[in-house]
């Protein structure tokens, strides 16, 4: 049972996905886009811990810790890109 | 699995193609970063597709291909990354000082219809 | 089979919130609506998912190794700030944004009505459109020789 | 075709001695610009007498028969052998070479006037002569060809002597530019000869004229060597540079153009008679070029006002005359042939000088101005007019004595019987001509009315000036008079060397009786008498101008030739970058479809089925694709491109992770953003939006470029991926942990395996950084678009930052240090900690940030660069290669076991090269414009 | 001595992380002595190699003393040895050159250049299809900085142009070696050449389309038409310095041409053999007859010297794709011939175009006068460059034609006296228009001068000086060439021994799996 | 001495847990090691920082991380309700909120909490740092909702960072 559910979650994780690139695609502003990017990332995040789980692996930590940690670096750059039109002050 | 990565790997490498031949440094950029992407795909999936095995070996596993994706690709696809990386800061620095220099963000330093005699020379 | 029951739980919660948020990214109209889905939302379902595998990896795997607290407390540092972030990106695009009190004297009429912001909202896109219908007609104006 | 050799066979210091005589005393008056004109004179005049003497010492042995040798080795493994072979052909051009050179030393000393720098002058002539004395000496016709073109490398030089003069410069390229083409197909007849023969020894191939001949590419020599032979001796239909390069000063004139230069090719065609006369195709074509030059030469010398533009062209028909005699092949032929030679030189050297000391009494060389001159100038006239008559054939001279034998032997052909009438009625005409031109030189010269607006009195030139003539006429008269005694030893040995076995015995007298060709000369006689005076009076000779239409279309050809040229390499450079990569793209999708056009279908024939595929697989692709195709839909608008382009890259690292590639995934995630970063400062700098060109055609046909390119690469890849793998990895996974320590596969190939290629990664690396770097320290950089008000302050967020570093930093050194067994490493840490920064950068401002955290970023490459090194040459020290890993298990008492691997010390290397190396890209990029704002408060 | 491989690579790379070191605090004559002193290192390391070579001897080096099939391995042959003895040579003068100045004004010069030659050392030296790339990559992108580096204006035009192209050269590198490892499952070159001889027929299309791929990356790196187009413009706006040391750029694509052909497609290869070569050939010859086009049409004197490249790299397709070996010897000898002299030629025109102030290299009469010396550097590079006698060029030339086999004598004689002769008339025309001093220029110069500065927007230019060194790198230049014809015999012997090394592969193969590790088992 | 070994107590313990978590291990190597990061990393952030955060009483983030789990999850609902109901009958608003924290890591901390609970989102902090734009997704009396951010949130704050 708890197999399904990993797996079903993995779809359904997609289909979050998939809305967030129809978001990404659609705009209409750049924050749109850029919010549907971060939500890419984080949906990645459970995306890879569980993959984690079916495989009964470990080896995704590191990748899920990265996006965890500095995933929002993207968020910022373009955030700060559309605020000031130069990132580095 | 393998038409799906193929098709992808064709899609990115056609998009990529196609932006390189645009006029523009930034669009030229864009189409360098998507090839990359493509040709790293393709490198790494010189190694075979697997999937949940990678090549990190564990004991009571034994180290054999048959429960190990291909290693050496994915190594050589990680060199193949950082290099693109750099040659990406490269295009990117030229193409800021190819606009800054001549005014014109065209490939070819400016815009179509100028002609060298018309202009002087601006070379040191 | 408790502990089962409990990562299925976590599972099923964690990607309703997950979908939950990406669908109100999809379905609300203006990005300060869309942008409450995910920031909160989804970053709630990760947090559960993640419950879930310590949970799973508790029971399934070599024990209790609780490493995935580590991508929670990240994740739940750094979803607001990049929340904040591309408010503040959606604050500066807004012709109309609210007025900062320590430069206006009067802090009740702070409270600003959404019908402003949906006013803007709809002149942005318009905006937009004519950019890029400009775009694509060839007729855009010359930017590309910025002094 | 390598022959053994001796370092020198032969005669050794002679021959070569002889050589290198004009050689180096062409280095010696090149080194001697201070020294007088005397003394630069007297040195240059030393080479042709010392050499003179050299040959009067072997002169008896080549008179018996014998052929003094010298051979050494240059490059004997392909034939070229520096042989010098001193037969009686060599003997006689090389008397003339020097001869004449002597005197044209003593000639020039004092033509040149102050303003042109003699040393160079003799520098260049000697060298001349050096280069036409080694051809006449070679016995190896790769050798032969070699001084051949030096003699055009050197003509060049001296036609071009006056630089400022236009008609000099015209000349002397066209010059080089006729006879090195000739010299360029002589180089490839000589190589056809060379295969026929198996050698190019010049014994060898005099020996093998049956073999050549019988051979499938005679043809092809012929056509290769006769093109070599004809535009050397200006044969018509390259004739047309002789007359330009008569802007050259005369001495050189009356050196190239009598004795030596164009006479290198008929010499060649002497040379070489052995080995290719005696065909019907030989005989046509020689004859046909000789006879036609003869007329053409002749023709046009009547018409030239311009006392060396006649000579010129009486040298023309002059060649043409030896060229045909040549072509005649019979034995006389060639003595005859060989005669002419030798009174061609005298008689035309000596016309030269006197044209030239007219030009240097009068200031003019144009008859038009010119006449009487014997009144000014008495003895030159005489000297002039006796030479003349020479030219002209008039008995008792020597021209005469090889002119008939040239009606002689035209009356004599007995083959081609059709090409006798021929022939002999050009021979008649020629004769005719030649008197016509020759009357015209001495009657507008030195007799009727004249000199007109001379701006000087002409008078006699210094004494040293005229005895070169005198000498030179001298020997005509005595020629002309007594050949037997004078000249006949040398045309024996002469025609014993060019014909070998095959020469006849002849003998020279001034009469031989009343005969046809005797008849022929006088016809010819009063025939050009006549016409010339007709001519003069019916068509009024002063104003007739002959346009040669040779050099006309030369002209045309060449200026066209240029102009193609540069329109066609700008046409084809013209396209720039998108032209260059359109065509690469084009090839590779032509190289990579060709081998699947026969066997149609074998891209996917008989393949294992594919591995099935999830739904979250196809939701992933989808999102794979339609990002990139958003990509591409949307790239005009910049900012949108580069968010949308993220997912992309989000994605591919998605998909290294579900396939089995965790330190993949890793690198792709930190590389996607830190480019991204660094996109978005380079957006700052560039257009915000693309223009859009409005050329929907370029468009449509990149578009379906793009579309082969990318299905090609599918097909390809579709058909490797189902293909089963054959790979050494098996053998890599089974001795990843045994023997380099680490469980992370993908780790230990890039820290050991082939640590090599992550040693050149991270040179690459940081080599991006130091470009970076270079080009954007100085560069004076403006935003496109600067926002109003003072830097945005994001307290918020920056104090996050605060809060994330140091678990960063910790996160680092864990993926750093577990990197060998898990996935990470130096790679992927160096960029986990760059990152960070990156954000302190971003969220605090550079000045802040590179205040409180004073890296020298440059240094840390270096040193980053320098521990990898070391790191890799440590093993040297037990005597194994470089980057191979040492191991060692620690068991400390309380901190217990702790493996180390040397590789490790490599891998910080690797750390601290990504960390500095991304930095310092990042906070160049970054702070652009602080020090564009400080550049510009120090103006 | 079994280091010795390692060090045209290492030299280099550890002199320019300690000039990194050195930049900020040390003086520009600190930095130029550390530069010269990993110079002298690199070229006795070259020589040692060389003379090991030229014994016949075979090094295989074993890095990280795994089995060649799972690690790197390192290859000195002779054709490696030559071209890294060449390179060596060429460093030499292109430093002098830049040494009298430029290298002040190109940020991280010294630092490039070294890492530059070890890029190239690299590429010649190792045994590892991949690995090669990187060391394409790492050779290139210090190509990048070298060209762009202290460089401004249409330079960058010309950097972006060559940056572009040679990424999207790269990016197809991967992906021939992709297909290659992913259809023979292996990276070292001779183990390559064993496989490729049993693919399977199903298999031959997709072997010959990867195979395809790669021997087009090496041709739009060695500037074969119609991939060409990037070189005249690029090499034509390099500081003179680098183009000087650019000139062995295209051979290294021709190095690599020629060591895929000869080991991967020699006749062994079964139903590879021989693989492309009609094409290179085809290609080669109408590339030749092109940049001879190109000298002709060329108005300044550095684009001349730019198509003088395409010149030989046309010529070495040929040679090298006739696949004799008296071909090949002759274009081994022909290569670092043209390297010389083309190196020559840039160097002449960045004084020609010093001398001449605001004119520059432009053949544009009036010519204001012009040293006599500088005259001379042209004529002795030019006689080279055109291939007259007696020169390094002549020989090089007629050495090929002799080896030419008699199917393809009438293309290749027609290709190459005609690019000859193309040669001749453009060089002859630019040396006539820029050093023949005409009545007119000494009459109105300084009028002219000022005319012509001011027709093309430019304050006229002052006339520098040129310094001795300068002079004495073209003259080192020219010695070279001098040299090369003087001992032409033993050089031709030397390259005749290295083709008959590369026509039989098997040797060579032999060597690497023979190669065993000093520790581990093998 | 104290402050120089260790700059920042939390920090070192921060560095120390994350240490033992990610390695996996108690073994007395790896709790040798976080021990030497846990005194490093504060001593290399001293360095690069102005200031530590001075802290009150900790202890009082532990209730305010309890209501706040419980807050977040609930909230949570809401938002699910408001997402998925019809859009109209929201009334979405900026609002103003002053503040009284003055420790910018409060600031930070009260922000990002504002933020992960459902239905306020920080949008901005003023210039003078005390007033903070919040988004309320659905608010029909800002001054009440002030109040109970004031109240459940800020107060503990003002403890934690004085
Ligand atoms: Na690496
Ligand atoms: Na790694």
């Amino acid at each position: 049972m708890i197999d399904i559910a990993i797996v079903s979650a993995m779809a359904l994780v997609g289909i979050a996905m998939l809305m967030s690139l129809w978001r990404l695609v659609r705009g209409p502003t750049a924050p749109d886009r850029i919010l549907a990017l971060d939500t890419l990332y984080i949906a990645t995040i459970a995306l890879l811990v569980l993959f984690g789980m079916y495989l009964a692996s470990e080896v995704y930590f590191e990748a899920a810790l990265i996006i965890a940690m500095l995933g929002f670096f993207g968020t910022v750059v373009l955030s700060k890109y559309v605020i000031r039109r130069d990132i580095v002050e | 699995m393998e038409f799906a990565i193929a098709t992808a790997i064709g899609v990115l490498a056609g998009a990529g193609v196609y932006l390189l031949l645009r006029a523009r440094t930034f669009d030229v950029i864009l189409g360098l970063t998507l090839l990359s992407y493509a040709t790293n795909l393709l490198l790494f999936s010189a190694g075979r597709l697997a999937v949940g095995l990678p090549p990190v070996l564990r004991e009571g596993v034994a180290h054999t291909p048959a429960n190990h994706a291909d290693p050496l690709p994915q190594a050589l696809t990680l060199t193949a990354i950082v290099i693109a990386f750099a040659m990406t800061v490269v295009v990117v620095v030229v193409a800021m000082r190819n606009h800054a220099d001549l005014r014109s963000d065209h490939v070819d330093g400016h815009e179509p219809g100028y002609s060298p005699e018309s202009e002087p020379e601006r070379t040191r | 089979m408790i502990a089962n029951a409990a990562t299925v739980f976590l599972l099923v919660a964690g990607c309703f919130f997950v979908l939950l948020g990406s669908l109100a990214l999809v379905k609300l109209s203006s990005f300060f609506h869309r942008v409450h889905g995910p920031t909160k939302a989804s970053t709630l379902g990760v947090g559960c998912i993640l419950l879930a595998s310590i949970l799973y990896h508790a029971t399934h795997g070599v024990g209790l190794q609780p490493r995935e607290l580590l991508i929670t407390v990240f994740l739940f540092l750094t979803a607001p700030v990049a929340a904040h972030m591309m408010s503040r990106a959606a604050l500066s695009l807004m012709d109309n944004r609210p007025k900062d009190p320590s430069t206006t004297p009067d802090p009740e009429g702070h409270i600003r009505d959404d019908a402003d912001e949906r006013a803007d909202q709809r002149e942005r896109e318009r905006r937009e459109d004519a950019e890029e219908a400009r775009r694509k007609t060839g007729t855009a104006p010359d930017t590309s020789t910025g002094q | 075709m390598p022959r053994h050799c001796e370092w020198f066979t032969g005669q050794p210091p002679m021959l070569t001695l002889l050589l290198a005589l004009p050689f180096l005393a062409a280095l010696a008056v090149a080194m001697s610009r201070g020294a007088s004109r005397r003394t630069i004179a007297w040195m240059a005049a030393a080479a042709p007498l010392l050499g003179l003497a050299l040959l009067a010492a072997m002169t008896p042995d080549v008179f018996a028969g014998a052929i003094p040798q010298s051979s050494f080795p240059w490059i004997p493994q392909v034939g070229l052998m520096f042989t010098l072979r001193l037969d009686g052909l060599a003997w006689m051009f090389a008397g003339l070479v020097l001869g004449i050179g002597a005197l044209i030393v003593m000639y020039a000393r004092y033509y040149l006037s102050e303003k042109d720098c003699s040393s160079r002058f003799f520098a260049y002539l000697l060298l001349f002569m050096g280069a036409m004395l080694g051809m006449v000496l070679a016995g190896n016709l790769l050798l032969l060809v070699v001084f051949w073109e030096l003699t055009s490398i050197s003509s060049f030089l001296l036609i071009g002597f006056w630089t400022h003069n236009q008609d000099a410069r015209q000349g002397a390229r066209m010059a080089l530019s006729i006879t090195g083409m000739g010299g360029l197909a002589l180089l490839g007849g000589v190589l056809l000869i060379g295969r026929v023969t198996g050698s190019y020894e010049l014994d060898v191939v005099l020996a093998s004229g049956d073999l050549i001949r019988a051979s499938a590419e005679y043809p092809a020599i012929l056509a290769l060597v006769l093109a070599g032979i004809f535009t050397k001796s200006a044969q018509f239909p390259f004739h047309f540079w002789l007359p330009q390069a008569m802007a050259a000063p005369t001495p050189v004139s009356a050196y190239l153009h009598s004795a030596t230069m164009v006479k290198a090719g008929v010499f060649l065609l002497a040379r070489l008679h052995p080995a290719l006369a005696g065909t019907d195709l030989f005989f046509y074509v020689v004859t046909t070029a000789g006879a036609i030059t003869l007329l053409v030469g002749a023709w046009y010398a009547i018409f030239q006002h311009d006392l060396k533009g006649l000579l010129a062209y009486s040298t023309i028909s002059h060649l043409g005359l030896i060229t045909l005699l040549f072509g005649l092949s019979t034995p006389m032929a060639v003595v005859a042939g060989v005669f002419h030679i030798i009174n061609h030189a005298t008689f035309k050297a000596s016309l030269f000088m006197a044209a030239g000391i007219i030009d240097h009494e009068c200031g003019t060389r144009d008859m038009r101005r010119l006449g009487n001159l014997r009144r000014y100038l008495p003895w030159t006239s005489v000297l002039a007019i006796v030479a003349s008559l020479a030219m002209a054939g008039i008995p008792l001279l020597n021209g005469f004595l090889s002119k008939e034998m040239f009606f002689a032997e035209a009356l004599d052909i007995e083959q081609h019987g059709g090409m006798r009438l021929v022939v002999s009625i050009v021979a008649m005409l020629a004769g005719l001509l030649g008197v016509a031109y020759s009357l015209r030189f001495v009657h507008d010269t030195f007799f009727g009315r004249g000199p007109r607006a001379l701006p000087v009195e002409p008078h006699e030139p210094p004494r040293w000036m005229r005895i070169p003539v005198a000498i030179l006429v001298v020997m005509c008269l005595a020629v002309g008079i007594a050949p037997g005694l004078i000249v006949e030893p040398t045309l024996k040995a002469a025609v014993d060397g060019t014909l070998g076995a095959a020469a006849p015995d002849f003998k020279l007298a001034l009469w031989h009786g009343f005969n046809l060709p005797l008849a022929m000369s006088f016809a010819g006689l009063v025939g050009g008498v006549a016409f010339y005076f007709g001519l003069r009076r019916l068509f009024a000779l002063h104003d007739a101008m002959l346009r040669t239409w040779g050099r006309h279309l030369f002209q045309v050809n060449v200026e066209a030739l240029f102009r193609a040229a540069a329109r066609f390499t700008s046409r084809v450079a013209a396209g720039g970058i998108r032209r260059s990569l359109f065509w690469m793209i084009a090839v590779v999708v032509l190289v990579a479809a060709l081998p699947f056009i026969g066997p149609a279908g074998a891209l996917f024939a008989d393949l294992p089925a594919p591995q099935p595929m999830p739904v979250l697989g196809w939701m992933l692709w989808a999102i794979l694709v339609v990002s990139t195709l958003a990509t591409v839909a949307v790239h005009g608008r910049r900012l949108t491109a580069l968010i949308v382009i993220g997912a992309v890259g989000l994605l591919v690292s998605v998909i290294f992770a579900l396939l089995s590639a965790p330190d993949l995934a890793l690198t792709q995630l930190l590389v996607e953003m830190v480019t991204i970063a660094m996109l978005m400062m380079a957006l700052n700098y560039l257009p915000k939006q693309s223009k859009q060109a409005r050329r929907p055609f370029r468009r449509w046909r990149d578009a379906a470029l793009s579309v082969f390119a990318g299905a090609g690469v599918a097909g390809l890849a579709y058909a490797m991926l189902v293909r089963p793998s054959q790979t050494i990895s098996g053998e890599m996974l089974a001795r990843s942990l045994p023997e380099a320590y680490g469980s992370n596969v993908v780790n230990v190939i890039l820290v050991d395996f082939r640590g090599f290629d992550t040693y050149g990664e991270i040179v690459v690396f940081a080599v991006a950084a130091l470009v970076v770097h270079a080009l954007l320290r100085w560069a004076r950089l403006k935003p496109d678009e600067v926002m109003p008000g003072p830097p945005v302050q994001l307290p918020i967020p920056a104090d996050l930052t605060q809060l994330l570093f140091p678990l960063a930093l910790t996160v680092s050194i864990y993926l750093f240090l577990r990197g060998h067994n898990a996935p990470g490493g130096g790679f992927i840490a160096g960029l986990a900690i760059a990152v960070p920064v990156l954000i302190k950068y971003t969220l605090q401002g550079a000045r802040a940030v590179e205040a409180t955290f004073g890296f020298d970023y440059l240094r840390w490459l270096g040193v980053g660069l320098l521990v990898a090194t070391v790191g890799g040459l440590g093993s040297l020290l037990f005597g194994l290669p470089f980057l191979t890993s040492g191991h060692l298990d620690l068991d400390l008492p309380v901190i217990g076991y702790l493996p180390l691997a040397s590789a490790l010390v490599f891998d910080t290397g690797v750390y601290m090269v990504v960390f500095a190396g991304a930095l310092l890209m990042l906070s160049t990029m970054g702070t652009v414009k602080h020090r564009q704002r400080a550049m510009e408060e120090t103006r | 001595m079994q280091h010795l491989i390692l060090a045209p690579v290492l030299v280099p790379l550890l002199a320019g992380s300690i000039l990194l070191l050195l930049e900020r605090s040390h003086s520009i004559v600190v930095q130029r002595n550390g530069a010269w002193l990993g110079i002298a290192l690199l070229l006795a390391a070259s020589l040692a190699l060389f003379a090991r070579a030229a014994t016949g001897e075979v090094d295989v080096y074993l890095l990280g003393d795994w089995p060649s099939r799972l690690g790197i391995v390192l290859m000195a042959d002779r054709l490696s040895a030559l071209m890294v003895l060449t390179t060596s040579l060429l460093a030499i003068p292109a430093l002098m050159y830049a040494c009298a100045g430029w290298d002040r004004r190109a940020l991280h010069f010294h630092a490039l250049f070294q890492i530059q030659l070890a890029g190239l050392n690299g590429a010649f030296l190792t045994g590892d299809i991949f690995n090669l790339f990187v060391f394409f990559e790492v050779l290139l992108i210090a190509s990048y900085g070298l060209l762009l580096s202290g460089g401004r204006g249409e330079r960058m035009a010309a950097g972006m142009h060559y940056v572009v192209f040679n990424i999207a050269a790269s990016t197809l590198f991967l992906i021939a070696l992709a297909f290659l490892y992913g259809l023979l499952g292996t990276l070292n070159m001779a183990e390559i050449a064993v496989r490729i001889r049993e693919v399977p027929p199903q298999d031959l299309a997709m072997v010959r389309a990867a195979a395809g791929l790669l021997l087009v990356v090496f041709c739009a790196k060695a500037a074969l038409l119609p991939m060409y187009l990037w070189l005249p413009d690029t090499y034509a706006r390099a500081p003179a310095a680098v183009a000087a040391l650019f000139t062995i750029m295209t051979k290294v694509g021709l190095y690599a041409m020629l060591r895929v052909t000869t080991l991967v497609f020699g006749e062994d290869a079964g139903a590879l053999a021989g693989f492309g070569r009609d094409v290179l050939l085809a290609f080669g010859l109408v590339t030749l007859v092109l940049g001879g086009l190109g000298v002709v049409g060329a108005l300044r004197l550095r684009i001349g010297a730019a198509y003088l490249v395409l010149v030989s790299a046309g010529t070495l397709f040929v040679a090298f794709a006739l696949g004799e070996p008296g071909t090949i010897s002759a274009g081994l000898y022909y290569l670092p011939h043209s390297c010389f002299a083309g190196a020559a030629m840039f160097l002449i025109a960045h004084i020609v175009q010093r001398e001449r102030g605001a004119v520059g290299d432009r053949l544009l009469d009036p010519a204001p006068p012009m040293p006599r010396l500088t005259g001379m550097l042209y004529m002795v590079a030019a006689i080279s460059l055109i291939g007259l006698p007696p020169l390094s060029g002549f020989i090089g030339k007629f050495v090929l034609l002799e080896a030419t086999p008699s199917d393809d004598t009438a293309w290749v004689y027609a290709a190459v006296l005609g690019a000859s002769l193309l040669v001749l008339i453009g060089l002859s025309r630019t040396g006539t228009r820029l050093f023949w001093r005409t009545e007119a220029a000494a009459e109105a110069e300084d009028g002219d001068a000022r005319d012509v500065a001011a027709a093309a927007g430019e304050s006229p230019a002052p006339v520098r000086k040129v310094r001795g060194i300068e002079i004495a790198a073209t003259l080192l230049l020219l010695a070279f060439g001098v040299a090369m014809t003087v001992a032409a015999a033993p050089i031709l012997r030397y390259t005749q021994a290295t083709a008959e090394q590369l026509l039989s592969p098997g040797d060579y193969i032999r060597h690497v799996q023979d190669a065993v590790p000093s520790l581990r088992e093998p | 001495m104290r402050r120089r070994l260790f700059p920042s107590f939390p920090q070192s313990i921060t560095v120390f847990i994350f240490w033992v978590l990610m390695a996996r291990d108690t073994s007395p190597g790896t709790l040798l090691m976080a021990a030497f990061l846990a005194w490093l990393m504060p001593q290399i952030a001293a360095r690069l920082e102005r200031e530590f955060a001075r802290l009150g009483n900790v202890w009082a983030l532990l209730p305010l991380g309890l209501r706040l789990l419980g807050d977040i999850v609930l909230a949570n609902l809401t938002v699910a309700r408001q997402v998925l109901g019809p859009e109209k009958r929201l009334r979405p608003g900026f609002v103003w909120v002053p503040l009284e924290l003055t420790n910018i890591h409060g600031i930070s901390a009260l922000a990002s909490i504002i933020t992960l609970t459902p239905g306020t989102l920080t949008a901005e902090l003023s210039e003078d740092r005390r007033y903070l734009l919040v988004h309320c997704l659905d608010v029909d009396d800002p001054q009440a909702m002030i109040a109970d951010l004031k109240r459940r949130y800020e107060a503990p704050m003002l403890k934690v960072f004085p």
